[in-house]
């Protein structure tokens, strides 16, 4: 075991140099940064003596290898808009991102779980298309959209909710809502179809035959083994997590990290964007290895060595 | 008998037997009634897309300045010209949406081309050759799998500004992925298979196999992943479009029409919520359909 | 040790073989099971085929039997290259192709073919029989255009299939049909050595008799050499001429089919025997002391002596401590065992 | 008993949010963007000036007739045309109880004037140095005659910093907890999410008004729209068109419009070899467009036409040219006949989409009109970073929209564009008369005859075309009833003129 | 009332309503069991052999369904019971082993709990710690070495031979009057066939349970069982005492299985059935062997067999012994 999370995180590093080397080839082409630091007055001798002090003239190599150096101490720059290092202004976001996302996820999982579950059960009946179409439903609206419908009904039309912002746990009822139902949709759809994989399995029927009540046998013998597939695509499933958050964080100004990086790639703040890149890759490798182990607790057949 | 005749015979007796296939599709789908919709859904989206400029009434980009946010015809206010309203600049939203059709299944289906080229190429060679080339395949796999996309098109289209091409590409080069790893899973599966030894055993060359053995075994997988792919694509250019980052008029999206819409979601409702209503149906058209297709093309068949 | 067993092997190959068109010696497959690349050098191996030595004559049907997982596979998938061999040697009318670059094995490879188990796996679902047929003639460019579709009808109807049928899937065709087919591209190039891994165990009763007489028939007809592996020990007693018991990777017992039978050397070859049901109510063999489990030990162990000694009633110390080594006892008969059955026999006669 | 119901939960509605502004005297205000950095000097945007001028107190204010007072100044003398001598108010103490000297004034004004990082710094560099005479009086010198330099000390650059706390603290400190001397202290920034101050007690002006103020930032227009209309916010800025009626309709809350200093334009790029350098092809342009169609059409009425960069409000713009514009599309066709491109031709429109109000459907509309005097238009439509990119390398083609404000209220500031070195490389606009007219126009003492230059300046502008000038915008706040508040042309709000009614 | 038979199945009729069509596995089966008796049902792949126990069992699913037919079980018609019914029948008084120990066993659960919960459904006076105790007890009784150990083991962590001797300790758990082994040893090898059969006649002969043993390998069918039943397309084709089954077989499809089964004490050539195993939804009219069947007539090819008994436990369904029924 022990074995095992060293391998994984060993293969973490060429991921991460894949990265870095995307990332910086990405920066490399994003335009002129001097024209970003330079007021418009400057003249062309300013900008050239500003880029061989940023050792923009060096080749491409010699710039990369300066570039892991820097990130390998902390450092992906000062931010353009801020003026400050665009680390600390990243890392200061995450904890919003997470409790909109760790809650949307939660209560995703809390619908979705039963929900597949019964449709499943339910299968090819008006319960069953009710589900089923509810998810791809659920699906098919584009998050923005969902995300100012609440806005126009919950909040604006019918009070009940803030319109935007973080801070009391009512702030993050529609945020949560919005993000959680692309969640909860995709993850439906997958309970739905991993318990009928499961449900036809022989041991299945080998609980059945055994007498065993057939809630039993759902919660009992089909649940665990349903829960494993889904896991395996439900960490899959982060972009959608982080592309969500993007989107929702937007439109409910919700100062998380999606909001950042919008800003920032709108502000061309490209310090930030590349921190945040990064951050966000290691985020999703951390999570995909977490799970991985979690199988280890659902699944006894799994040994890691 | 000549050889060519030899040969069309045999064409024949193929095509004749891929029928007998055909109409046992045709069967299973006029079974499933969401399988159907879906088709039908879609049918009547790529006929929209095709003869768009048939079917439109107006120019989709015309203002008609003296109607502008006129609300549907069947509504106070309406006229029976525009029968779903015009815009905020007396455009009228049918023709767009019309249009609007033909940008948002192009971009849906090219981009999906794109990711599902790259992504059967990565899948089937590093799941096939395995060892080192899998191992190096499967680390920028996992490079681009943890770089969600959006993320990935939003650096990437900061860089190069996004066009109609632009975007179809860049969604395309990020979203592989989905296809590399899962073809990758039936490859590694598949190559076990005792078809693909028998080949082996022959002396067929890689190459061959691949391309006889591998890529039609999975091709029903692929063509799974690439439906729904299409419907999560346009979902994916809607939200681009929310940020700014989609289709550019003068090109017409459905995202680029809800997202204008959505300022006005709270008055002028008919501008937002047709092409919101038809990004919903089609994609649901295509998730419907793709469903069907994961049924009855599983490989047990 | 492995010297004294080439050697002895050599010896014995030497005197008894008239013309073996196939000769294995030594063959070991090892497949690493925990590699040990960053933390400990040590690497850890499954032996799955450990130091076997056998040969087959021309025309001759050689059958390997064993239990699941001994490595018989193994065995059959090391000679045509399907996994590469750790080390031995495969000598094919003259040739070591257990050595060869892969480029120089080329042309051998359409004198040894295979059939497999599984007759809805073996073929590709998205092919049409025709092709897959022609698969093999095509690869080896051997016939083209109407000769080649001339030919595979031909080779559709020696397996007793209809050639009206080429056009059709795989998965149109009953289990038995498919088997047929499998055998059709098998012999397509005409191949010298057919190895046969288990061609009847997924088929039908009814079926596998098809299959059986039909391998059968085209021996004869084709003058063809087959390995036959399967762990039925009837159908392997039906078809084979010379029999190879297979335990944990190793070759136990050789001989022909009747002497393996009649006067059996390795306990685990009686065991196995015995343990086949007989056909005749009346003459029930087992008994319910058979009930007794007792754990075989999959694989990888290290054992030193002989490795069925755990479950040998009647292993001795010495069986714990030396592995033994294949022996030819009697003309044609090898056994690997300290203290084979009919001697024993004898030295309790004594 | 529907109707009650309904009546009911409104009042709810309102007592919440009516307990959070009465009772507590609360203001919360929502604007687009957020604030980048507590730094005054190094800001021009006017989302940080909103907050800065509640901060910190400068030597000059405009108040909401943008005329310029005194704001620590107690009397300012001109000693010659390059010498200027204040005298400071006494008793002004910063938020941490120190008094504010002409130490500090020194301070903050050589922080600015030397520092060529700070955004403000541009607008300093005719100023040479600041003498310390005594704790409340000083002197400012100029390297000449600097008609604009009442403005200049009304900016936010030149807010006046506590030297000793900065000092103390570094600009990092001060930077997390900023300190002014104005009528708000500073209590806490939460980055995109909003700022948040307190009465000052100890101001030495008027009391303010609040016990706090709220400026929170929600990018979403109709996020923004929907914390008004639900009482979570009493005032948001840039309300675009399509929102007014429910700003209007909704019970409680109003639209208020005001003017900007921000004129939409198009530059057209004279460089030699551009379709766009010949003045028929300039002209056809504008008469192609029907700026008071756009106004009314796309902006519901928010805007006015103009033929100049320099809308009334500012100093020294020229009223003939202020809500006009020509328009004659038979002409325009004309004008390209004779000018050689009777079959149409092709020219490339770059504009940006989502940084101004209705800016991607203006230009929508804006190709539209030129399509049908046979221009065929390649229309390039830029998300606003990209956008801003493209403007500031000068890359632009034919033709580039974007909207430009005057942040001095002078129309120095703005004429400053049709200069030769200005307009090198971006519109390659060369007149030397016109360069020369603004030189001296730029240190020009006698206010009357500057303004006869800058009119002059403008008329030619007018009929050059270097720019193709669209509309003067409007901005349009959403106001809750329970407050009074009227717009600045400098868009700023001053707190403590925002009164409960 | 005392009941000759445990168990009585009659005309059974057993279809699937499937998406590509109609299926109708089982075609009027019929026969019995009695107490302590093992009755063997052979037959190929298809034929309906797991579709008869899975229906005595009504685990069909949700697309199979008894159309026609009764199954009585210790006199009660089973086909009428409710759901509830149905399940303190299964587990407890009839039980059953699947043929592949692998998947029927659920593999994230220890294999000992697998055994206990049967006992916990059916006993419920028995606490939890009895339940284990009486498990263990199962294990030890079905010869598993250590069973205390191997209580808290996982499926994967057993060979093949051990998963089989848990799913028989489930299936004995709770002492059933019927055990039905749907080809219990099909997947193991020889040797621990070997060893399965030996456990299964020490079961049957201590414990006294009905079996019904299905297989398709006779071989095994000679070496347990008393009785025979013969399947072939979803019917009954033959029954009868497994020696005379063994020395005399009736119909021209037993005989030819027996003659196509290659034997290890066996010289001669294998005659093989010609022909393949119709499908069930395309069954030939007349008797569904007549197209495999070297005896064929023509009455073969257009009318079904009645069944022809000879005595009480003999029967066959073929034209060539109608006559002879008759005249007999
Ligand atoms: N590619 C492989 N990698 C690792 N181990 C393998 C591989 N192929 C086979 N083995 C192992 O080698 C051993 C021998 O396998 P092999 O397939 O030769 O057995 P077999 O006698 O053919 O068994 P069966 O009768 O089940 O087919 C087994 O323990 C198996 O798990
Ligand atoms: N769930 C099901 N849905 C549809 N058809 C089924 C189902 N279960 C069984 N059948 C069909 O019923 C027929 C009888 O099947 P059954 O499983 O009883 O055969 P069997 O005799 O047990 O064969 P085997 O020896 O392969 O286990 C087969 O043709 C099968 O295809
Ligand atoms: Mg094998
Ligand atoms: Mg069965």
């Amino acid at each position: 075991m022990k074995k095992y999370i060293t391998k994984r995180l060993l293969e973490i590093i060429p991921v991460l140099f894949i990265i870095t080397f995307v990332v910086f080839v990405l920066m490399y082409h994003a335009g002129d940064p001097v024209a970003m630091m330079l007021p418009d007055e400057a003249s062309q001798e300013d900008r050239e003596n500003m880029r061989e002090a940023l050792g923009l003239n060096d080749p491409f190599i010699v710039q990369y290898g300066n570039f892991l150096k820097d990130i390998s101490t902390g450092n992906f720059g000062e931010s353009i808009r801020y003026n400050t290092q665009a680390l600390p202004l990243v890392i200061e976001r995450l904890p919003a991102s997470f409790e909109l996302a760790g809650v949307a996820m939660l209560v995703a999982i809390l619908i979705s779980i039963p929900l597949g579950i019964w449709s499943a059960n339910k299968r090819n009946t008006v319960t069953d298309l009710f589900i089923t179409g509810g998810s791809v439903l659920g699906k098919a609206m584009p998050n923005f959209w969902l995300g100012i419908m609440l806005i126009l009904i919950l909040a604006v039309n019918v009070q009940i909710f803030p319109v935007s912002g973080r801070g009391t746990l009512v702030h993050l009822v529609l945020p949560a809502i919005t993000l959680g139902t692309s969640i909860a949709a995709e993850m439906t759809r997958l309970v739905r179809s991993s318990m009928l994989d499961t449900l036809g399995q022989d041991y299945i029927r080998t609980a059945s035959s055994k007498g065993v009540p057939y809630f039993k046998v759902v919660v009992s013998h089909a649940f665990r083994n349903t829960l494993i597939p889904v896991i395996t695509i439900t960490t899959l499933q982060l972009s959608i997590v982080v592309s969500g958050s993007i989107i929702t964080e937007s439109v409910f100004q919700w100062p998380g990290l999606g909001l950042l990086l919008v800003q920032a790639v709108n502000a061309r703040d490209m310090a930030v964007v590349q921190a945040a890149v990064f951050i966000i890759a290691i985020l999703v490798i951390v999570v995909n290895l977490i799970t991985d182990l979690i199988y280890v607790l659902i699944d006894p057949r799994i040994k890691y060595s | 008998m000549s050889e060519a005749a030899a040969n069309l015979e045999q064409k024949e007796k193929k095509s004749s037997s891929s029928i007998s296939n055909l109409s046992i599709f045709v069967k299973l789908l006029l079974k499933s009634k969401t399988g159907m919709l879906g088709l039908i859904i879609l049918l009547i989206a790529t006929f929209v897309a095709i003869f768009a400029d048939l079917l439109a009434p107006y120019d989709p980009v015309e203002p008609h300045l003296s109607y502008i946010l006129t609300p549907p015809a069947w509504q106070e206010g309406g006229t029976s010209q525009f029968i779903l309203g015009t815009d905020n600049l007396g455009r009228d939203v049918l023709s767009r949406l019309i249009f609007g059709t033909r940008v948002s299944l192009i971009v849906g289906v090219l981009s999906v081309v794109v990711a599902g080229a790259i992504g059967l190429f990565f899948g089937v060679i590093s799941g096939y050759f395995g060892r080192w080339v899998d191992q190096v395949m499967m680390r920028i796999v996992d490079a681009f799998l943890s770089i969600p996309s959006i993320l990935f098109i939003m650096v990437i289209l900061t860089v190069f500004s996004p066009s109609l091409w632009m975007l179809i590409i860049v969604i395309g080069l990020t979203t592989w992925v989905n296809y590399a790893r899962i073809i990758r899973g039936e490859v590694l599966s598949l190559k076990e298979r005792e078809f693909v030894k028998a080949s082996q055993t022959i002396g067929t060359s890689h190459w061959i196999i691949i391309w006889r053995n591998l890529i039609p075994n999975v091709m029903s997988t692929f063509i799974v992943i690439s439906t729904l792919s299409v419907a999560t694509t346009i979902i994916l250019e809607a939200s681009l479009s929310f940020l700014g980052l989609g289709i550019q008029p003068p090109d017409i999206s459905w995202g680029g029409m809800l997202n204008d819409g959505r300022d006005y979601l709270a008055t002028h409702w008919w501008m937002g919520t047709f092409p919101g209503i038809a990004i919903t149906v089609t994609v649901l058209g295509i998730i419907f359909l793709g469903d069907w297709l994961r049924d009855v093309l599983d490989p047990r068949l | 040790m492995s010297k004294i067993v080439e050697e002895t092997a050599k010896e014995a190959f030497g005197k008894v073989t008239d013309e073996p068109i196939l000769e294995v010696k030594n063959l070991k497959t090892y497949f690493p099971i925990s590699s040990g690349k960053w933390f400990n050098k040590e690497t850890k191996y499954l032996k799955a085929v450990d130091e076997v030595s056998f040969y087959v004559n021309q025309g001759e049907t050689l059958g390997i039997v064993g239990e699941s997982g001994c490595g018989k596979s193994t065995t059959g998938n090391s000679i045509i290259r399907l996994v590469e061999p750790t080390a031995g040697e495969v000598w094919f009318k003259g040739e070591n192709i257990a050595t060869m670059k892969s480029r120089e094995f080329k042309p051998f490879k359409k004198n040894i073919q295979m059939i497999f188990q599984d007759p809805f796996s073996s073929l590709n679902p998205r092919m049409h029989v025709f092709d897959i047929i022609a698969e093999p003639l095509r690869t080896n460019k051997m016939y083209q255009g109407k000769d080649l579709e001339q030919r595979v009808y031909e080779l559709m109807d020696t397996v007793g299939l209809d050639p009206d049928l080429a056009n059709r899937f795989p998965h149109q065709f009953s289990g038995g049909q498919r088997q047929r087919i499998g055998i059709a591209r098998a012999i397509a190039v005409k191949p010298e050595l057919i190895i046969c891994d288990e061609p009847v165990s997924a088929l039908d009763v009814s079926i596998q008799a098809q299959i059986l007489n039909l391998l059968n028939r085209l021996q004869r007809d084709l003058g063809l050499t087959y390995i036959f592996i399967a762990h039925g020990i009837p159908a392997v007693k039906y078809v084979s001429d010379r029999i190879a018991v297979m335990y944990m990777g190793e070759i136990v017992e050789m001989a022909d089919k009747d002497a393996l039978f009649k006067a059996t050397l390795h306990p685990y070859t009686r065991k196995l025997i015995s343990a086949v049901p007989s056909t005749d109510p009346k003459k029930r063999t087992i008994g319910e002391e058979q009930a007794i489990a007792d754990e075989l030990n999959q694989g990888e162990s290290d054992v030193v002596g002989c490795k069925f000694a755990d479950r040998c009633p009647l292993a001795r110390a010495h069986c714990r401590e030396v592995r033994p080594d294949l022996r030819q006892l009697r003309s044609g008969h090898f056994v690997k065992c300290h203290y084979p059955l009919e001697q024993e026999a004898l030295e309790e006669n004594v | 008993g529907n109707g009650e119901e309904e009546v009911e939960a409104e009042s709810q509605g309102e007592e919440e949010s009516g307990e959070v502004e009465k009772d507590d005297k609360n203001l919360v205000i929502a604007q687009a963007s957020d604030l980048v950095t507590m730094d005054p000097q190094d800001s021009l945007s006017t989302t940080g000036d909103r907050f800065f001028r509640n901060l910190n107190n400068r030597l000059f204010k405009r108040n909401p007739d943008m005329e310029i007072v005194p704001d620590l100044v107690e009397s300012s003398e001109n000693i010659d045309e390059e010498t200027w001598r204040f005298k400071l108010i006494e008793g002004v103490k910063f938020h941490n109880g120190e008094d504010l000297t002409a130490e500090d004034v020194k301070f903050s004004l050589e922080r600015v004037m030397t520092d060529d990082s700070l955004k403000e710094y541009p607008y300093f560099t005719q100023l040479k140095e600041v003498n310390v005479i005594d704790d409340y009086e000083l002197e400012v010198v100029t390297d000449g005659p600097m008609p604009t330099i009442q403005h200049v000390l009304a900016k936010s650059g030149s807010g006046i910093l506590p030297k000793d706390y900065v000092e103390e603290v570094g600009m990092e400190g001060f930077m997390e907890q900023p300190i002014g001397s104005g009528p708000y202290k500073f209590v806490e920034w939460k980055i995109d999410d909003k700022v948040v101050m307190e009465r000052n007690e100890d101001y030495f002006g008027d009391e303010p008004t609040w016990d706090t103020v709220t400026i929170r930032a929600i990018n979403e227009g109709s996020t923004r729209v929907g914390e008004l209309l639900t009482g979570g916010v009493d005032l948001i800025t840039d309300v675009a068109p399509n929102e007014w009626d429910r700003v209007e309709n909704n019970e409680g809350t109003s639209l208020v419009s005001g003017e900007s200093t921000r004129v939409m334009l198009l530059m057209n790029r004279m460089t030699e070899g551009t379709i766009t350098a010949d003045p028929k092809v300039r002209e056809a342009i504008d008469l192609a467009i029907d700026q008071q169609a756009i106004v009314d059409s796309v902006l519901q009425g928010s805007g006015v036409p103009v033929r100049s960069r320099v809308p009334e409000g500012v100093h020294g713009s020229d009223p003939d040219l202020y809500d006009a514009y020509v328009h004659d599309p038979e002409r325009a066709k004309e004008l390209l006949e004779e000018a050689g491109y009777g079959d149409g031709f092709e020219l490339t429109l770059t504009s940006p989409k989502g940084r101004y109000p209705m800016d991607g459907q203006v230009a929508e509309l804006i190709a539209v009109m030129l399509g049908e005097v046979g221009i065929d238009v390649n229309l390039e439509l830029l998300e606003s970073g990209t956008f801003i990119e493209k403007y500031s390398n000068k890359d632009n083609e034919e033709l580039i929209m974007i909207g430009l404000a005057d942040g001095l209220l002078d129309a120095s500031y703005s004429l400053v564009h049709y200069s030769i070195d200005r307009a090198a490389g971006q519109t390659d606009y060369n007149n030397e008369e016109i360069d020369q007219l603004f030189k001296e126009a730029s240190r020009n003492l006698d206010k009357e005859e500057r303004v006869e230059q800058f009119k002059q300046i403008q008329q030619t502008v007018a009929e050059e075309r270097p720019h193709t000038f669209l509309y003067q915008s409007k901005v349009n706040y959403g106001v809750s009833d329970a407050i009074d508040f009227q717009p600045r042309l400098d868009e700023n709000i001053i707190f403590d003129d925002v009164s409960v009614k | 009332m005392i009941h000759m038979n445990l168990l009585e199945v009659k005309n059974l009729h057993t279809h699937f309503h499937t998406d590509r069509g109609l299926v109708p596995a089982l075609n009027g089966v019929s026969f019995s069991i009695k107490k302590g008796e093992v009755l063997g049902i052979v037959g190929e792949s298809g034929c309906g052999k797991s579709v008869t126990s899975l229906s005595i069992l009504q685990l069909l699913g949700n697309k199979g369904k008894i159309e026609k037919g009764s199954i009585q079980f210790k006199g009660q018609e089973l086909t009428t019971f409710t759901k509830k019914q149905m399940r303190k029948v299964r587990g407890d008084e009839i039980s059953m082993i699947f043929q592949e120990p692998l998947t029927s066993l659920n593999p994230l659960i220890r294999v000992g709990k697998q055994i206990a919960e049967t006992i916990l459904l059916h006993r419920e006076n028995y606490s939890k710690n009895q339940a284990k105790e009486h498990a263990i007890k199962m294990m030890k009784m079905v010869g598993i070495p250590q069973a205390e150990e191997k209580y808290s083991q996982y499926p994967h962590q057993l060979s093949g031979g051990m998963r089989q001797r848990i799913m028989i300790a489930i299936a004995l758990a709770c002492n059933p009057d019927l055990l039905i082994a749907d080809e219990p040893t099909t997947a193991l090898d020889v040797t621990i066939q070997e060893q399965i059969l030996g456990l299964m006649k020490k079961i049957a002969h201590e414990t006294g349970t009905s079996i019904i043993f299905i297989t398709h390998d006779l071989g095994v069918v000679a070496e347990m069982v008393d009785r025979v039943i013969v399947m072939y397309s979803g019917q009954v084709v033959e029954e009868n005492d497994v020696v005379s089954f063994f020395e005399a077989p009736k119909h021209p499809y037993s005989q030819g299985l027996i003659n196509s089964t290659p034997a290890i004490d066996q010289g001669q050539k294998l005659e093989a059935i010609r022909g393949n195993v119709p499908a069930p939804a395309n069954k030939p009219n007349g008797c569904p062997f007549h197209p495999r069947c070297p005896m064929a007539s023509d009455i073969c090819k257009t009318t079904v067999p009645k069944n022809t008994y000879f005595g009480k436990q003999e029967m066959v369904n073929c034209w060539l012994y109608d006559k002879e029924a008759k005249t007999s």
